[in-house]
């Protein structure tokens, strides 16, 4: 090279090894959380594999462990995330939509965006009081599917808002002018236009969130899930029980068995949940793909 | 349309039975006829298996009724009683005066019924070869909320001189209340001393037990039952000399002062809406001590069960 | 300059009957209504908390829940401070695990990881976020703590730092995931500008595109912080039920949520001053989450960098 | 040229962002059929004036506007305008292309979609006609089902024309429709307006003041928010009445 | 010319994205201190032949690079080479102004404190020297602690321009350093591409022919990633060799 200063090209080696020492650094950390995820994913299949069958699937609940089975909760968690998926995608969206293309940037939508991000932070357990004094008593629904489901999407609602928002955020203005300088109307813009873009963003936004549904315990047990539950909920004014519930009543149970089994039910929770952020990714590359 | 107190109008095995609900109801318990209608339980965790049991072996002879348990605590339970969500309420502990209010308030009158004792068992971890017995008023010394003990020798000469490390359930529980009444004393406020670990789940209180040589701990006798391979029970002096909690000294009720009743409250009330509920109820009671063996508590003596039916008979000649 | 006749008197754009107009006032309408609903939630939720703590209030003086030093129900202490120190104190730990992990795991996703690597690790980093809390709850108190029991053996099976550890394992994804969309989002032109003057990938990850996306890491943060204040079911299982006023991270103590999710299941009267306490504790609760959300509000907006 | 009718007429227009003034009482008449420049340095308000004439400034918020704008005929910012018809019949090009994420055949196919066009039949012949009408039928008609962004930059401002084309507008806005594309893509585009002028009323917003001297019949020079001359290009260029004019085409000022 | 030194040298160098060929068999010789300006249809790889010299390529994830590269005498895809020194010695300034969302002086100080310059006073000197050298000190001297982003995009460009200065490189590569900008700010940075030559080697592409007729000592002609004809600037425009070259300059050809 031309300046070969000796004084720099010696600093150049030490800011190689720098670069160098932090990449391993980061890679290390990286490394620390798929570590302990596979730990984790181990340390379950080892406990819970043994028990883990067909039978297990499709049996109720039962105070002998070894009858015992996770039917009622899988119903009970399809339920419920049947329920829930609809509403918080339709509510969450809209409101995204509302906020990011509606709303006027002024003192009022700042303080509504402040709402929503603190709702984020409010722990659920606060969720499942209000599912409790709102839902279940102020609305009459009892402790029913649809109360518990109403709650986890008042819950859930905040991740899938937030998420939307900046889907809708980054797809470009260009094309929003490119739509209305067509005569497209504001709503034909987003329709048409801005939605099928945004898609992607959106999708990974409903997944975390339901993800989080799915896996919620505290505010269900304050809004009245039941810990034994014999039979499949017909409708949503039914009685129900979940899959981290029925996780959580058994592993205070004194007998080992149904620890074994509440290991058996949280693979079948990551099952689902994989299943689930599959779903996900997938949906969000075809969409990629084409934009 | 809440199904908790629903007879057949919305429980979903109607299509199957021709039949009027009111006339199947009269014809409870009668072989043959088919019983529908949903009979929603909650309330202690303690009680939850055994209302489990009862809710398994109803329905495998009535597949028609659904019984669910949920084990939201005493306290939740009794609230769930008076708010009228549920048709039964079980229980760790007796009723509160202001539960009671509550409940009578919403036009319904709780009836107690006792199943049998739970014993709380005081445990050491396994390896502990010193301790043999321990006295009621040592464990007041060790628990009370003013205690200055802090090593096993502060409670007996001669003990090591090893750090006491204490589990219990916390002050949300039945049994931490009940601790205090059979062991502190009854007066108001009365609390255990707070710097013992605590926790709600008496499985972790097992493992905290397990893995500590030098701890003492007290939790419901079926989690010790579970875990005698690691766990001594420590045999109780009341006066009367030690006695180790097993199911026959808890049953005989020379396991004193640590055996607690365990409660159930149908709610009559229901009865009258809800066909399924009286013969499930009696059900529970007619079989109530082989539920509470099975579930790894200490039954009470057949007399008491043929009191306890003919309560039930009495307080529900009108259904 | 030239005049010109006027041609048409009546183009097609004077107002009609158009096919798009019925949405565009529907639409708005149906839009804000949902997004009420947010509105409306936080408003339950004060309701909820506020009402029922009016009895609680009733019987403790909010300067002696504010200010006694011993939370024991039973003596009838009400002082929210230990249960605040607790909920602190896992946070606290949680962080230390969660913000330096997932900020660097976010800085080798976005500035070292090839695309490949990146499109598997983040999503599968993200799972760690998607795990039930309660599956987290067991593995800190029978993995976790185990292991660091070998390591400090005086230290209780119910610690602070076993469900510290573990809630910022599963907080790191939020911070990661987050933090690396923020950095993707720096243009790539501000990082080849600092490339062409001779900078190392560190120089430009911690010079550039750090300081660049400095608003989105800090929002990332306070996500992760105000998770960790609400985080429950780790806590109630793995950091014991003891609220104690301590600093160390190896005792067994007790947080905010781990106090309402045990009494909401306990026995204990739901007439009772007792029970009436979740309310007041869940109320401090949302004040803290609030705090801690303007506060990132205010920091977000001074760090935010137009680029 | 005065035989032609006036498809735009401006009289007096002002226009503040909040409360800076970014246009100045502007009166100025658009010959239909016509391809109109305007030129005028970086922030001048070319693209400002632009967007007054689609309303496409309505988007922004804090915008005041005072003055006369017809359009036919019409002043579009009467209170019964029908905005969205008004941008139909006003077309506009960007500078930068700005395809939608789908394919040819929907881009061009969208405009006469939101305004009720249904039938197949009718949507496959718009888009034959607008993608002919710019010289990019014979160079895509085999994909038109591909994504339009997989166009080069060229084809794509192409076939932004075309799709502002397909809903039948009058008039034509094109902002710096070329400034990002190569010297060939813009003699195309370039070649292209002169023939849509048979049509269509075009104004154009140029920095290259080759590029308006070789496809305007008048050019327009704007200087910090004013119209400073107003003439044929060919006068404007060749004989300025405006010193400012003449400094600016002659690059001598800045 | 001839008597200065060569600066850059290349031989037979291809360079392949994935399968694709970008660039086939360049040779070139780039005199020092000279302005050599490279110019050729969009897509014919003028931006990728630029990056291959001071190895921006190596950020892009499957380039292959064939051939030679020397700068200074030094050949840069040799092992040895320290990309960050190479990179210091052969800055870059990029079509669209990049500068840091930091402060005027902090955008300066940048290049300088990553090589290792601490003191205040030895920095406050090259942000000075460097904001003079591009003539914008005068504009923003009262103004150095406020955000870089805040300047208009002349002010931008020529800010980076001064970035890339203030660690003292040989060789300075433009990429269409003036497109983005409005023709007086386009203008300033052909001045001072001018008196920069007095002090750098400069390379800079340009799709503006009359850019590359203004102010480049040599113009090389880049077509289909080969390089057709290369020359003085004079020559190449007046009197070129190949008839390509020819049909491009006179705007013939697509
Ligand atoms: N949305 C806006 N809000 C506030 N000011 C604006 C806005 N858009 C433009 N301006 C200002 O109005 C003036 C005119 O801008 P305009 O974009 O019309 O200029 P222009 O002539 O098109 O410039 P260019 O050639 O760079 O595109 C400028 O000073 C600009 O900063
Ligand atoms: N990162 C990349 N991956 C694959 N192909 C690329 C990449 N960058 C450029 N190319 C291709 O290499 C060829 C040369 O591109 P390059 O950007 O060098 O052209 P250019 O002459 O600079 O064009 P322009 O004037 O538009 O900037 C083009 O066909 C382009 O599509
Ligand atoms: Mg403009
Ligand atoms: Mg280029
Ligand atoms: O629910 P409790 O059993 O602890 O009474």
């Amino acid at each position: 090279m031309v300046n070969q200063d000796p004084v720099l090209v010696k600093r150049a080696k030490t800011r190689r090894m720098k670069n160098r020492f932090y990449q391993s650094l980061f890679f290390a950390a990286t490394c620390v959380g798929v570590v302990v995820l596979v730990v984790l994913i181990v340390d379950i299949l080892r406990k819970g594999i043994g028990v883990l069958n067909w039978d297990f699937l499709t049996s109720f609940n039962s105070y002998r462990p070894e009858n015992a089975g996770l039917r009622g909760a899988i119903v009970g968690s399809i339920w419920i995330i049947a329920m829930t998926a609809p509403l918080t995608f339709v509510i969450g969206v809209c409101s995204a939509i509302y906020l990011e293309e509606y709303a006027k940037k002024n003192r009022w939508t700042r303080l509504i965006q402040l709402n929503i991000s603190n709702l984020a932070g409010v722990p659920s357990i606060v969720y499942g009081l209000l599912g409790l004094a709102l839902f279940a008593r102020g609305f009459g629904l009892g402790r029913s599917i649809l109360a518990a489901a109403l709650t986890l999407t008042l819950l859930v609602l905040p991740i899938i808002i937030v998420a939307s928002r900046e889907a809708l955020a980054s797809v470009p203005d260009s094309l929003r002018h490119a739509s209305y300088a067509l005569g497209a109307t504001r709503w034909q813009t987003i329709y048409r236009v801005v939605l099928p873009r945004a898609f992607p963003g959106i999708m990974t936004g409903t997944i975390l969130a339901l993800s989080r549904a799915i896996g919620e315990t505290a505010p269900l047990l304050v809004v009245g899930a039941m810990a034994y539950v014999a039979f499949s909920p017909r409708d949503v004014f039914d009685i129900f029980t979940t899959i981290p519930i029925q996780i959580y009543n058994w592993t205070s149970l004194p007998q080992e068995e149904f620890k074994q089994l509440a290991s058996a039910g949280i693979i079948v929770l990551l099952v689902l949940l994989l299943t689930l952020n599959a779903f996900a990714i997938l949906m969000r590359n075809k969409y990629q793909k084409r934009s | 349309a809440c199904s908790q107190s629903s007879g057949t109008e919305d429980g979903g095995a109607s299509e199957e039975n021709s039949e009027p609900s009111e006339e199947s109801s009269g014809a409870a318990g009668e072989e043959g006829e088919e019983l529908t209608g949903t009979v929603v339980i909650n309330g202690s965790s303690t009680v939850y298996p055994v209302g489990m049991i009862a809710a398994e072996q109803f329905m495998a002879e009535h597949p028609g009724v659904n019984v669910t348990v949920g084990d939201a605590g005493s306290g939740a339970g009794f609230e769930m009683y008076a708010a009228g969500e549920i048709d039964f309420s079980e229980a760790s502990r007796p009723i509160k005066p202001e539960e009671k209010e509550a409940i009578k308030e919403a036009g319904m009158t709780p009836v107690e019924y006792t199943l049998g004792y739970d014993g709380i068992t005081v445990v050491v971890n396994a390896e502990n070869d010193f301790v043999d017995h321990l006295t009621v008023e040592e464990l007041k010394k060790i628990w009370s909320a003013d205690s200055d003990v802090q090593t096993w020798a502060d409670v007996r000469d001669g003990w090591p001189e090893e750090e006491i490390v204490l589990y219990g359930p916390g002050t949300e529980s039945g049994t931490y209340d009940f601790f205090i009444e059979a062991i502190i004393g009854e007066e108001e406020g009365a609390a255990l001393r707070s710097d013992y670990t605590a926790n709600a789940d008496d499985n972790i209180l097992v493992q905290g037990v397990a893995g500590d040589p030098y701890s003492l701990g007290f939790f419901g006798y079926a989690y010790y039952a579970e875990n005698q391979d690691q766990l001594k029970a420590v045999p109780i002096d009341n006066g009367d000399g030690p006695v180790e909690p097993s199911i026959e000294t808890i049953s005989d009720e020379s396991y004193t002062p640590l055996s607690r009743p365990l409660f159930i409250y149908p709610n009559s009330e229901k009865m009258k809406e809800n066909p399924a509920l009286k013969p499930f109820v009696q059900f529970y009671l007619e079989n109530a001590k082989q539920f509470v063996e099975e579930a790894g508590y200490a039954p009470l003596d057949d007399a008491h069960y043929e009191e306890l039916l003919q309560k039930f008979e009495e307080a529900h000649v009108d259904v | 300059m030239a005049h010109y006749e006027i041609e048409r008197t009546h183009p097609s754009f004077i107002k009609g009957s158009h096919k798009g107009r019925k949405w565009d006032k529907i639409v708005p309408a149906f839009l804000f209504v949902c997004t009420m609903i947010s509105v409306l939630t936080t408003v339950g939720i004060v309701l909820t908390l506020v009402l029922e703590s009016l009895p609680f209030f009733a019987d403790v003086s909010v300067l002696q829940f504010l200010t006694t030093l011993r939370w024991s129900p039973p003596a009838g202490d009400f002082g929210i401070l230990p249960l605040v120190s607790g909920t602190l104190l896992v946070t606290v730990l949680a962080m230390l695990v969660a913000l330096p992990i997932g900020m660097m795991s976010a800085i080798y996703l976005s500035e070292y990881a090839p695309d490949r690597v990146r499109r598997i690790v983040k999503p599968v980093l993200e799972i760690l976020a998607g795990i039930p809390t309660i599956v987290y709850g067991f593995f800190a108190l029978t993995f976790v703590t185990p292991l660091l029991r070998e390591m400090i053996p005086d230290m209780g099976l119910f610690n602070a730092l076993g469900a510290g550890v573990v809630m910022g394992i599963m907080i790191i994804p939020l911070v990661s995931s987050l933090s690396e969309d923020a950095m993707s989002a720096v243009p790539r032109h501000l990082r080849e500008a600092a490339f062409a003057l001779g900078a190392t990938r560190f120089e430009v990850a911690w010079k550039v595109v750090v300081p660049a996306a400095l608003s989105g890491i800090i929002s990332s943060f306070v996500l992760a912080l105000s998770r960790a204040v609400g985080e429950t079911m780790i806590v109630a299982i793995a950091a014991g039920a003891t609220p104690k006023l301590t600093f160390s991270p190896l005792e067994s103590i007790q947080t905010m949520t781990g106090y309402i999710v045990q009494v909401s299941g306990g026995d204990i009267s739901y007439g009772s001053v007792d029970y009436k306490s979740i309310f007041a504790v869940g109320i401090t609760l949302f004040g803290m989450t609030l705090l801690l959300n303007l506060l990132a509000q205010f920091i977000a907006r001074r760090f935010k960098e137009d680029y | 040229m005065d035989q032609r009718n006036t498809m735009v007429r401006v009289r007096h227009l002002n226009l503040y962002y909040g409360n800076t003034q970014a246009l100045s009482d502007i009166v100025l008449d658009v010959p239909e059929r016509s391809v109109t420049a305007l030129i005028g340095p970086s922030g001048c308000g070319k693209s400002t004036f632009l967007r007054t004439l689609n309303r496409m400034n309505d988007l922004i918020d804090g915008v005041t506007i005072e003055g006369e704008v017809r359009i036919g005929g019409v002043d579009i910012y009467k209170d019964d305008v029908d905005v969205d018809m008004l941008r139909k019949s006003v077309g506009m090009v960007f500078q930068a292309p700005n395809p939608f994420p789908k394919s040819i055949f929907g881009n061009i196919a969208y405009g006469p979609r939101i305004h009720g066009i249904r039938q197949k039949r009718e949507l496959e012949h718009i888009v034959e006609k607008s993608l002919r009408d710019v010289g990019l039928w014979e160079e895509v008609k085999d994909r038109l089902d591909d994504s339009a962004t997989g166009l080069s930059g060229g084809q794509q401002q192409r076939l932004c024309i075309a799709r502002s084309l397909a809903v039948n507008p009058d008039v034509l806005l094109m902002d710096e429709p070329t400034s990002a594309l190569d010297p060939i893509s813009t003699a195309k585009i370039e070649e292209l307006v002169q023939q849509l002028k048979e049509q269509y009323t075009i104004i154009i917003v140029t920095h290259n003041m080759q590029q308006a001297a070789r496809i305007s019949d008048r050019t327009a020079f704007f200087l910090n928010g004013e119209l400073i001359e107003y003439n044929d290009t060919a006068t404007l260029f060749s004989n300025p009445d405006n010193p400012r004019t003449e400094d600016y085409i002659s690059g001598r000022f800045g």
